[in-house]
Formats: structure tokens, sequence, C-alpha cells
């Protein structure tokens, strides 16, 4: 018997075949199955880490040391939100601030030491970053021509102990860069004192009027978003009280798009402007009289120079017309306490002789002590019996004569420019950076000792020289190094004995100072409360509260005895030269990431969400290549 | 083998210069494809369009390409349900047309979208109030009517005929096909119509929104009018351009006139009821958003003359030409007025897609402008060379033209 | 011989039924061990309640599974069995969390709140989770080739039929649940 | 609870965000933050302000007098609308206006990708992922896993950090209570904002500061002749910068 097997069995089993599985489980579940593979993530997954906890530290990214509240699922921060009435920074927060938890894992994080060599960057090992920096070191004091030199960013550190004593033991110098924001104004016109340099600090609270000559108050300095606030609090207010902004700028910044007034002015040509200022507020009688008579000296000399800028003429050097100058003198005087602010050494950097104007213009306006009021600086280890070398400003740095240059993990290139550095360098110099980051002045360093990132060690933190009251916090870490980073003041410290040379042992005595100080309150950011320093019974418990996220804040300073020179001694021509000088090239117009300048650590990668993806900031390429035509 | 394909009776090329016209269009449709793939590799980064402008290059193409498609189910709807027995000489070519313009629009669709495989979901979670699931589900049951009447032609092919069965399905199919250009007809005025609310439900946008007529905005009737209008327009100038082409008479000149006549009927229709809902827009539009007309005009390239252009001088303009018998006497004129009724529909597919978005809309925005990428504009191209193939097939091997062996024999 | 139409057609409906309700079901899913023989109902006799491992926080969320950490809160050392010696030296040693497979985990785009469920809504965790505390060893894990989750939120049976309101959970059993009890939700209520 | 309570007793919150744009200076934290809290991916290299994924999109407005006077800067976020023009035109129901929150939601797995949505808003505060989203190695550790990462091809938007809610409702679950803690629910811009630009609130409680501030002179809503009845207030004390920014883009002049 023979089977026959014809086309049409083919189709019938074919159709059975079909029925079969149209009546198993196979088309429906795979319709369904299917339906969730389209929607299956190709992207990260992301899973708690641990259970969700808070914890508490500062933003070490610039000087406003802004309170931060992380989000953290176990030990991973995901987030951060600011911290309301936190003394540095009352509940602001920046896009670098808020991005500092991505900052460890930055495509130019650097984790082992590198070396460039004949223009090759290689990694080394911890032995020969010892060896190449200890034969530096050893080379260092033999020539003048090749002394060492050491930048700190953030003076006064436990720390920066340990640099100066390294600048001593070298006898090379012990750099400090200037700070950021309107930290020069105040300089100028503190050195005006009589009873010696005074610090001073801005409180914009106290301000009806701030005129700003570049110092990006609005968008850049300080607490952020703190001047918008008040200014925004005060237009609510009965228009007496009301705050306003007038920059005077070159171009028209961002701090000049948001002001209430900007006024366009030549580049160069502040010394006159502030001097034009002044002569209306003298030539009409405005100026603040008692504050001259009280706390002034040397006003008749002063008269004298501000007599030659009449408005014509200032509208002849600067540009504005006489009308407005006139018009802003008279209604500053007229909304006194108002407050004038020089440039900002990162953004835009004034002469000296500007400053000079601006410091008389403040003191004709009778600001010191109200909106600019003394400050002292927060409590600090006593150099005790230790040699250490005091600060060189960075200005001060001469030219062609480091032969080896360390430079801090706090350095910013905004205010340390590389350029400048390199005009200090002698031949073949060695540049060693602590930096945990390939970029900025880490890239440019011929030996890079990467340390802890940004969240990943305990910091000092002072807040900003020109606060109205000094800050710190001894900011906890919320991330864990990576396990086998080998800490870059081990290995200067370890090259430092090599080359035959000795430190002091590393001190961690800041908590103890201030202890000691008895002086303002400390935040406690999780019950949101002062506590007055005094009531602190404990050294250990003073570092228990700054491992909580503490911040302590000094009370307000005595308003101290003395008088203001209005002039400095042999001030006049310097400053008549430079007000009747030519003005200068008009600057690139840039609009970087708010602190991004000031920050030593380079911009979280997220943040090409801003200058990429808006048109809000100039994207970093544009701004560095304008920058070096600069 | 490729003789035997040939319909008997009927006179073609040689297969040697047959293949060397297919290759250009070929090769088009072979750098479209790997636009395609980049699309679908890289992503829809390979275009230029953005988020701001959103639709671009590709929309704009489908609106278009299935408003001149619609000679497909207005030829059909006039022949199974009106009767019109001399546009049986062009039914076929109207079908393989429709069918080019339906499958190239839904090819390119998948590809306009970022996640084709999720396209699905349409089917399974529809949203009942989006104009773009009347469009879905419209477009996909047309173009499967299209594909059920293409399949007489294939089946009635010489070698097909051969296999058994395939007479008989033919013949089955032929019986039934009044029902389906019943349902083609149906579907066809829903997704056509639903093309055109795409833009008019737009509330948001002043310029794109119209009023609504129940649950249709304006534009919904106005899109199938107009692709009503110019459906056999385009079959007109198809038929004549393959006639060029292949140097044939394929149609007797009653079946142009009949062609132009219906066409330029509908146009007028379509050019006074787009009349009177400008005059309502222009009106009600600045009543509701404070917005005058006008300023949808203040923006160049974009004046007035677009209005002018769409209504009259490619609306009014060819609808007379076309109903006048002296102008359909002359073929080179009436092709001429039908290439103008065809641009028009062009035109206002273009406004509704490209205007629309280019206008500004938050107070600080300005007008934007966009072009396509190169991957954009293959994959547009590769729709006409895709087109071109297999109609160039279509024509070769299967009977389109039922008139062209007679004519043939006569002439 | 010819072969009669329906044995024809039988020919080509059986194995095609074998394939789909057999084979089918093997090749959907593959299965994969549990990193500890974790005894359930062991834990459930010394006198435990769900919640004092799985636990809904303060804050709302809800803790999932323990933490090595909390297991090693009663089992610090070797010795009482081999399960809880491979816990001691495998993960509570070296401080390593268990990588066990979760049956219930949900795609990364649901969210899921126990504390609703269970602290207001007062549903018993058998409801969801059926008598998973009863079990003295951990059921293998069954994970889907094609999407890569759990066979859980699908369920056992590869028809759904008859199934146990605990076998199961995908959307349409939230939402069947929810529509029960006339609880109205929004998709983001549930999805992330 | 919502999900455990019958909605016939559910009291309705419409959840609104103010925008003082006397307080903004541009800074971008408010984008930062919810690119944050969001989990959006940096910018791929070739993308521009007009193809990257933004969420919350800080515009320069341009100077609220001819002679120059201040810049406005105005953050755009979805402006959750009570008659979205949205959601219809989805077509398979990726989008949802949630009648108890006003939360206009966008569902990213459900969503084609066909860009509609995107055409028919006219605050253009859609994205779509035009790339795949790429993180730098490790930086993934750094997501937040409340938030699910959307893949290449989808279109994504402001939800008001919904799963914020999510969270304080599990919360005030967890504590039995009914309804949550405003403090508990606060979206990341808001949270991130160094000027205090941004209020948020539930408008539905009339003494809320959202309440207050959003029915006075000062305040006003983008295309509100549009009657899409955004839930998004702006305010300025410059009567100006209320009249250029309440107008209609396509109105010159």
């Amino acid at each position: 018997m023979k089977l026959e097997l014809s086309r049409r069995d083919l189709f019938l089993a074919g159709g059975g075949a079909v029925a079969g599985i149209a009546l198993s489980p196979v088309p429906w579940k795979l319709l369904d199955d299917l339906a969730i593979w389209t929607q299956q993530p190709s992207t990260p997954t992301p899973r708690p880490a641990g259970p969700l906890a808070f914890r508490h530290t500062s933003c070490s990214l610039c000087p406003a040391s802004c309170g931060l509240k992380a989000r953290c699922f176990g030990a991973q921060p995901v987030g951060f939100s600011a911290v309301p009435g936190h003394p540095a920074s009352d509940g602001g927060l920046c896009p670098l601030g808020l991005t500092a938890h991505h900052l460890a894992k930055h495509p130019f994080r650097a984790t082992l030491p590198e070396r460039v060599s004949g223009g090759k960057r290689e990694r080394i090992d911890r032995a020969a970053a010892v060896a190449t920096l200890s034969a530096a070191l050893a080379a260092c004091g033999k020539n003048p021509k090749r002394i060492f030199a050491v930048v700190d960013g953030r003076p006064g550190r436990s720390l920066s102990r340990t640099w100066r004593a390294l600048a001593t033991a070298t006898g090379g110098l012990y750099v400090t860069p200037p700070a950021a924001g309107a930290s020069r104004s105040l300089e100028a016109l503190g050195k005006r004192f009589d009873g010696g340099s005074l610090a001073l600090g801005v409180d914009f609270s106290k301000a009806r009027r701030v005129v700003s000559f570049g110092t990006p108050v609005l968008t850049d300095a300080g607490t952020p978003g703190l001047l918008a606030r008040l200014r925004a609090e005060s237009r609510r207010r009965p228009a007496a009280e009301r705050i306003e902004v007038i920059q005077v700028e070159a171009t028209r910044s961002r701090g000049a798009a948001l002001a209430d007034r900007f006024v366009p002015i030549a580049p160069g040509t502040e010394a006159a402007f502030a001097l034009g200022l002044a002569h209306v507020l003298l030539d009409e009688k405005l100026a603040d009289a008692a504050f001259l008579a009280a706390r002034t000296s040397g006003l008749d000399e002063f008269a004298s120079l501000a007599a030659r800028f009449a408005p014509a003429l200032v509208e002849q050097k600067t540009g504005v017309p006489a009308g407005v100058v006139t018009a802003l003198a008279r209604d500053l005087a007229a909304s006194l306490p108002a407050l004038v602010l020089g440039g900002d050494p990162a953004s835009a950097p004034l002469s000296a002789e500007a400053e000079a104007a601006i410091a008389s213009l403040n003191l004709l306006l009778g600001a010191p002590f109200g909106p600019l009021p003394v400050r002292a600086d927060a409590p600090r280890e006593a150099d005790g019996d230790a040699k250490l070398a005091s600060a060189t400003p960075f200005d001060a740095l001469p030219d062609g004569s480091v032969g080896l240059l360390l430079l801090d993990a706090t350095v910013a290139e905004g205010l340390v420019p590389w350029e400048r550095l390199k005009r200090a360098l002698s031949d073949g110099a060695l540049v060693v950076s602590l930096s945990p980051f390939r970029a900025g002045l880490g890239e440019k360093a011929t030996l890079l000792l990467p340390g802890p990132a940004p969240l990943e060690a305990m910091l000092e933190l002072e807040g900003p020289s020109d606060a109205p009251l000094s800050t710190l916090a001894l900011a906890p870490a919320l991330l864990l190094p990576p396990k086998d980073l080998p800490l870059p003041e081990e290995i200067v410290r370890e090259a430092t004995a090599a080359a035959g040379l000795s430190l002091p042992a590393p001190s961690s005595g800041r908590a103890a100072a201030l202890l000691a100080s008895k002086r303002g309150r400390i935040y406690d950011p999780s019950a949101a409360s002062f506590e007055p320093l005094a009531g602190i019974a404990s050294v250990d418990a003073l570092a228990e509260l700054f491992a909580r996220g503490a911040c302590w804040i000094d009370d307000a300073a005595p308003e101290p005895k003395g008088r203001f020179a209005l002039l400095r001694e042999g001030e006049a021509p310097r400053l008549l030269e430079a007000a009747l000088g030519a003005p200068s090239a008009l600057p690139a117009r840039l609009t970087t990431l708010p602190r991004e300048s000031v920050s030593a650590a380079p911009p979280s990668l997220l943040l090409t969400k801003l200058t990429r993806e808006t048109t809000l900031f100039t994207p970093p390429a544009a701004a560095n290549a304008s920058a070096a035509r600069a | 083998m490729d003789d035997t394909l040939i319909g008997r009776g009927l006179r073609r090329t040689t297969l040697p210069r047959f293949l060397l016209w297919l290759v250009p269009w070929a090769a088009l449709l072979a750098l479209g494809v790997y636009a395609v793939y980049l699309c679908f590799a890289v992503g829809l980064n390979q275009t230029n369009m953005d988020n701001r402008f959103a639709f671009g290059l590709w929309i704009y193409l489908d609106l278009t390409v299935i408003a001149l498609g619609a000679g497909a189910f207005f030829t059909g709807f006039l022949l199974y349900i009106l009767k019109k027995k001399e546009l049986k000489a062009v039914i076929n070519s109207a079908v393989v047309i429709g069918f080019i313009c339906y499958s190239g629009a839904v090819g390119i669709l998948m590809v306009d979208v970022g996640q084709p495989l999720r396209a699905w979901f349409t089917f399974w979670h529809p949203n009942v109030h989006s104009m773009l699931t009347e469009v879905t589900f419209c477009l996909t049951l047309y173009l499967s009517v299209l594909a059920i009447e293409y399949a007489p032609l294939v089946l009635k092919n010489r070698r097909v005929k051969e296999v058994p069965g395939a007479l008989v399905l033919e013949h089955q199919l032929h019986k039934v096909m009044v029902v389906f250009a019943g349902i083609g007809t149906l579907l066809s005025f829903f997704h056509q119509g639903s093309l055109g609310g795409l833009y008019g439900v737009l509330r948001g946008n002043p310029f794109a929104f119209r009023t609504h007529i129940g649950i249709w905005p304006t534009t919904f009737f106005l899109f199938i009018l107009s692709a009503a209008a110019v459906g056999p327009s385009f079959v007109l100038l198809t038929t004549w351009l393959v006639g060029k082409v292949s140097k044939k008479r394929l149609v007797s000149p009653e079946v142009f006139q009949t062609l132009a006549k219906i066409s330029g009927s509908l146009l007028l229709v379509y050019v006074v009821l787009k009349g009177i809902d400008s005059l309502i827009w222009i009106n009600t539009a600045s009543a509701k958003t404070g917005v005058q007309v006008s300023s949808f005009y203040a923006h160049p390239p974009f004046g007035t003359w677009v209005l002018f252009a769409e209504v009259v001088l490619l609306g009014l303009v060819p609808a007379a030409l076309l109903l006048s018998r002296r102008v359909r006497a002359r073929t080179g004129l009436l092709v001429l007025a039908a290439t103008m009724a065809c641009a028009g529909v062009v035109l206002n597919r273009y406004v509704m897609t490209i205007q629309t978005l280019a206008l500004p809309s938050l107070p600080f925005d300005s007008f934007l402008s966009y072009s396509p990428s190169w991957q954009e504009t293959a994959a547009f191209l590769a729709v006409l060379g895709y087109g071109v193939l297999l109609y160039s097939i279509s024509f070769r091997w299967l009977n389109l033209f039922p008139e062209e062996r007679e004519l043939a024999t006569k002439g | 011989m010819k072969l009669p139409a329906p044995v024809s057609f039988a020919v080509g409906l059986v194995p095609a039924l074998a394939a789909g309700w057999l084979l089918f079901p093997r090749l959907l899913y593959r299965t994969e061990a549990q990193p500890l023989a974790f005894n359930h109902k062991a834990h459930a006799e010394g006198g435990m309640a769900c919640t004092d491992c799985h636990a809904v926080a303060e804050n709302g969320r809800f803790a999932g599974l323990p933490s090595t950490e909390s297991c090693a809160g009663c089992h610090a050392e070797k010795g009482e069995s081999k399960t809880i010696n491979a816990l001691v030296a495998s993960y509570v040693e070296p401080g390593r969390e268990v990588p066990w497979l979760v049956h219930a985990r949900q795609p990364d785009n649901v969210y899921f709140p126990h504390a609703p469920h269970v602290t207001t809504g007062k549903l018993a965790c058998t409801r969801c989770h059926g008598p998973e505390g009863e079990s003295t060893t951990p059921r293998a894990y069954q994970v889907n080739r094609l999407s890569g989750y759990s066979r859980d939120l699908w369920g056992p049976s590869m028809t759904r039929a008859g199934r146990k309101e605990w076998q199961g959970m995908k959307m349409s059993d939230c939402i069947h649940c929810h529509r029960a009890g006339g609880r109205e939700s929004a998709c983001l209520d549930c999805h992330k | 609870m919502h999900t455990t309570k019958h909605s016939s007793t559910l009291p309705a919150h419409r959840y609104t965000l103010v925008v003082d744009l006397d307080r903004c200076t541009g800074c971008g934290a408010c984008g930062t933050a919810c690119a944050v809290e969001n989990n959006i991916p940096p910018a791929n290299e070739k993308a521009t302000e007009r193809t990257g994924t933004v969420w919350m999109r800080v515009l320069e407005a341009p100077a609220s007098s001819a002679a120059g006077g201040p810049t406005t800067f105005v953050p755009i976020p979805c402006q959750q609308c009570d008659n979205p023009p949205c959601v219809d035109v989805c077509p398979q129901r990726a989008i949802e206006y949630d009648p108890r929150t006003g939360i206009v939601g966008q569902i990213p797995v459900r969503c084609l990708g066909c860009r509609y949505c995107m055409v028919a808003c006219p605050y253009h505060t859609r994205s779509f992922n035009w790339w795949s989203p790429e993180w730098p190695a490790g930086m993934e550790s750094t997501l937040n896993p409340d938030v699910s990462v959307r893949t290449r091809g989808v279109v994504e938007k402001c939800n008001f950090c919904v799963q914020r809610l999510q969270a304080a409702r599990a919360k005030a679950s967890a504590a039995g209570q009914k309804e949550i803690d405003p403090a508990d629910y606060v979206p990341a811009c808001v949270e991130a904002c160094p000027s205090r630009a941004l209020y948020f609130g539930d408008a539905a409680d009339e003494k809320s500061e959202v309440a207050v501030l959003s029915k006075d002179g000062e305040s006003f809503r983008l295309l509100a002749a549009l009657g899409t009845g955004p839930k998004v207030f702006y305010r300025s004390s410059d009567p100006v910068v209320r009249e250029r920014l309440s107008r209609t883009g396509v109105t010159r002049g």
C-alpha cells in the first residue's frame, strides 16, 4: 500500500498547523510580549542604591559656599536642593552647585597621577610622582630664577598652613589669587582707613541704589540670586524703599541687561565717570556731609581733583551724556544709602585707579558701615611658633622666575589665568596641579596629582570675602573617593621628605580655633536653627555639628574708630592721569555659566543643557576662543 | 518569458530598453532606502526637523500624495457607484497610482515616527478624539482595499491567468468590486477629511484652526472636496504623461473630456467653499483670539499672495479653464489646466503644513525656517522612484488601459 | 492510498498544538536560581510578620527586600544551617547585598506605592503576593526572554485562565482591581 | 489618598505655578534642577536650542521698551493647560489630563513619536528625543530612581515633577493622612530657584499663595486668548512687560 501525498494534503497540514498555532497561546502571548518589548528601555534603569536619606553639606565649587541638602539613596546623592535660611546662601543654588554630584564621574576626572613629557601625557604610579616632585623640590632655592611657588585658591585653611610651610622650607612664594566679586573695591576702600587695613563686606539689604561698574551683582556675584530677590521684594514696597541697580559697563552684559538702568560707557573710562559723579556730588553739595566731616580726611585735595571732571568733560571721555551723569549723581544722593562697586577680577577687572576713584565715591555717599559693613575674618589657627611664609598677591608674581609651580586644587582658572601664570614660569618649569580634573589648569599642568573630587572629601569652606559677615563650614564629604586614589597631599609630603626638607605635621585645628574665639553662631541645617557658638561644649561637639553640615556665621563687628582718606598719599596725580587717559579696547561680550569662571572644577556635562540647548549662555568652546583672543 | 507576460495585442519596448529606463528610478529608490536606513539606525536626528518644526517635508509629502492619489477612489466612485462607464478606460491606472501614493505615504509615515514598532498601539489603544487615529485607521484599511483592487489586475496577467483558480478569483473579485469601491470611497472620504482635520483642530494655532461643523473642522470637508477635485485631474495628467513617454494612444479623447469636466466642476465648488471658509475664518479668528488675519500674512515669504495663488490663480482659473469646452478641445491647454489644478492643491497642503509651523506663536518667537536634510529629500524622492518603478512594471506587464489595444489596432 | 482530509489536517494541527502549548513556554521563559535557599515559612513560624523585613518606611517608601545588615542582625555567625553559612560567608562577612531575583519586580516605568495599598487600603500582603510567606524554599525565578521581566507579572498559566487573584501583576490586573473598587486613577498615578 | 477614595468624594486640586518675572535672572538653575530630577540626559554634541531635550526652558524676551530697559527672562515649562490642545490629538492616548490634579501627563512608553502634540502645543514646551540618551560612564549612578529614563524617538515634557506628588501621597498614606502636606510636593525647579521667582501650590485652596498671586492684577498667562487655560501664571510689576508678553506672537510690531 503506497501513501500518496498530494498538494492538497500539504495545504491541509499547513492549515492544521496554522489552526494549531492560532489555538495555542503563541500568537496572543507573543503579541503582548512584543508590545512590552517595544517599550523596553535601551537606556539605564536607575534603581535606588539604598533607602532615601537627606544629608547636608556645603558646596565647594565657588567661594559662595552655599548650603546643600543632598537627596541620597544609600550613599549615592541624586540631587540637591538649597537650604532656606542657610547663613551662607539663604536658599540659593546655581546650576554648578545643583550638579556637583556629577563631578566625581566627570569624563575629565583623573584618578591617577599623570605626567606630560615631550608633549605626551602618561599615567604614572605614586612612586614616580613622588620622585618627579622631589627632584623638582630639591632643585628649588638653588637658582634664584627657578624658585618654588604655590598658589592657594582658598587661603586660611589648615591645608594652607602646609603650603605656607612648604614655601618657607623651599625659600619660595605662597601666592593667593584675587577674590572674586567686589573684593577689589572693598580692598581699595579698606586700605584708606587710617587705623590700618579694614575688611569690609557688602550688605545689599541696606542699600537703595547699587551702582556696579561691571561687577555681575545680579547674576554672578555673592549669594546666588540674593540681590535679584531683594530688589524684587523692594518693588512691592513704597517707592522710597525700592532698590535700583545701575550697571555702568562697556558692553550690555547679562548683568547690564537685567539692571534697572544700564549706562553704556567707553571701556577703560570708569575712573573718569566715577570722578564725574563725585564732581556733581561735591559741586551741588549733595555728598553725605555728616559722614565726610566725621569719618574722612583730605576732602579739599579730593575736591580739587574732582573739580576737573565736569560733566561736559566726562561726556567727552566716557561717551555718557553730561545730563545722565548729573542725573545719576543727583539720584544717588537722593536715595541714600547707596553703594558703588567696581569690576570683577574674574570677568571684568578694573584698573587700580578706577577702584580708587570708586572708593572715594563710596565715601562721598557715606557707604561704609551701612551697605559696606566691617567684617572680621573667620577664626584661623594661629601660626604660633611655625615659620610660615606670608601671602604674595598673584599680581606680584615675578616674571620668568618660577621653576616649580604648585597649583592647589582650589585654584580657578578664571581668577588665575594660565596666560599670566605662563609668564611667571622659567624654562622647563614643572607645573604641578592637584586638580582632580584633566581640565582647566589641571590640563595645563605637567604633573597632575589628582585628589578627591568635589564632595569626596571634607573641606574647610569660608564664605566669600565680600559677604557682610564671614561664615565657615567644615563641609562633610558625601561620596567616597576612588579606593586607590593616592592623596596628593601625602605625595607632596613624601616628596618633600625625599628632597630633604621638613614640613610640620598636618593640622586640623580649625574647629578648635573657631571654638576658642567664642564668636558668632552656628546653624544646624537639620534643625534649621542657630545656636551661639559659646554654647557648644567641646571641639568634638562642634566637629559633630559640622559633620552634619552645619555652618558658622560671625557676629556683626563693631564700627571702628578712625577716618578714611579720600585720597591716599600721592594718589591724586596717578588718578588724574588714568582718568584723562584714552579708552581701552572693547572687551568681548560673553555670558558664561554663573560662577563658571570662579569655579576650580569643570562644569558637569549636564550643563550642556544650558550652553548648547539654550541660547542663554556662551558655549564653553566659544568662550575659550574669545578669551584667548582677548 | 518577458514576451509572454506582456498583454496580447499590446506593444511594449524591448526588455533591455525597459530595464535601462528603470535604472535611474531604481537608483533613486536605493538612495532613499539608504536614507531610511540611516533614520532607523541613527535616529531622526538625520532629518532637519526639530522640536519647533516637528513636522516637515515628509508630512507635507504624505498630505500631497494622498490628495493626488484621490483619483483612485474618486474614479472608482464615479465608475462603480455613479456608473460613468467611460472611466473604465482609466480605472486600472488610477488604482495603481492610488496604490503607489498611499503605500508611499504609509511607508514614509513609518519612517517619520520615532518609534515605528509602537505604531500599532494606535489600534490597541486608540484615542477616538484624534484626527490622526482616524487617519491611521482609514489609511491602513484603504491601503488594503487598494491592494484588493490591484489584485484583479495582476490576476488578469497572461501568465498569472494560467494558474488554476486565478481567473475564478479574479471573477469573484470583479463581482464584489463595487462593494470595495464603496468601502474605499467611504474610507477615503474620512481620511482625506481627517488629514485636513489634522490642522483644523489645532486650537492652539489660530492660523490653522477652523470653525467646526459637528465634530469636524471645515478643513475636513475642504480637503475631501479638493482631493476629489484634483484626483481626476491627476489621473488625466498621468495618463497623458504615460502616453507621451510610451508614445502611445492609451485612451480616447472623450475620457479626458469627462475627467476635465468633473475635475473642473468640483474645483469650482471647492474654490467657492474655500472662499466662504476663508471669509468665516477671517471674521471669527480675530474675534476669538484677537489676531488680525492680516498678521498671518505679514511674515514673508508668506504674504497674501499665497491666499490669492491658492484660491484664484490655481483654483478659480484652472476651474474655469477645465470647464471651458474650447480649452478642453486643445490637449496642451487641458494639460496645463490640470497641472494648475494639481498645483493649487499642492500649494494648499504646503501652506497648511509649513506656514502653520513657521508662524510665530509665543510673543517672543520669530518666524521659523526649515529646510529638509538630504536624508529627508532622498526619502521623498525614493517615493517618486518607487512610484515610477511600480507604475512602469504595471504598465508593461499588466493591462492598465483597456482601450489601448483597440486604439492601437484602430490607429 | 489517499489520506482522508481530517487526517492531513490533524498532521499539521497536533504538532502545532503541542509546540504552542508545551514547547513555547519553555522557549519563552528562562529559569534562574535564587542566590540562597531562603525559608519564608521558618521565619514566619518564628513569629515574624511580613513587615518585619518588608516594611513601609515613615516617608512612605517601601523598603523592598531587607538589607544584608538586617539579616546579620540575627544571622551574624555561621553554624545554624548550610543556608545561613552561605549567607554569612558570601554576604554578611564581605558586606555585600544578596542579589535576590525579585518575582514581583515591575518594569522601570511603573510606580507602585505600597503605603496606599497596605496602610490606607488595608490590603493583606497575600492579596497580591499570594502565599509566598509559606514557602520553604524560594520559587525558581522565571524570566521572559523577550521582555526581560519576571514571569509573575503574567502569571503561571499561559492563558491566564482560572488564575488566582495574586497570580499576575499586569497593568490590566491593577486596573481591574481599581475599577472594581470604583477607584479612579490616572496614568501618572502608577507610571513614572 | 486619591487612589483609594471614590472620585465623587475627592477634592479637586489645581496645581499651579506662578512665575515672578521681576525676579528671574536667567541663571538656568530651574532647568538644571529639572534635568537632574527628571533624568534628562546631557546635550548631544550636535544638539541645538531647537533639538535639545529641555522641560524647563528659559527664554529671553526682548527688552521691555524701545530704549533698552531691563531684559525679561521667561521660564517656560509645560503650561499644564486646563483645556490642553495636545491631549486630544494624540492617536494612542499617551497624553492625559488628570482632572484631580490638573496635571497634563505624557506617558513616554506609550508614545510612538509622531510629534503631533508638539505641533498642537502653542507653547513649544515639548521635546522629542532626537538622539538616544547617553551619560558618561559612571554618571548613571547619579540618576534619580523615582523617574524612568526615556528612550530615543519619543516625546517628553514637564509634568510638574509628578513623582514628587506620588512620593508625597505615599508619605501621607503611611502616616494615615488623606491629604498630602503641601510642603512635600514642590517641583525641582521651584525648589532650586535662587531668586525665588517660582511659586507652586494648589490653587484650589483659595488661601494658598498661588491662588492669591495668580488672581491679582500683575498676573497674566501666555497666549490667554487661545483659551487653553494654562496653570502657569506669569507676573510682572511692569505693565509694559505684561502687555507685551500676553500678546499672540503672530501679531507683529
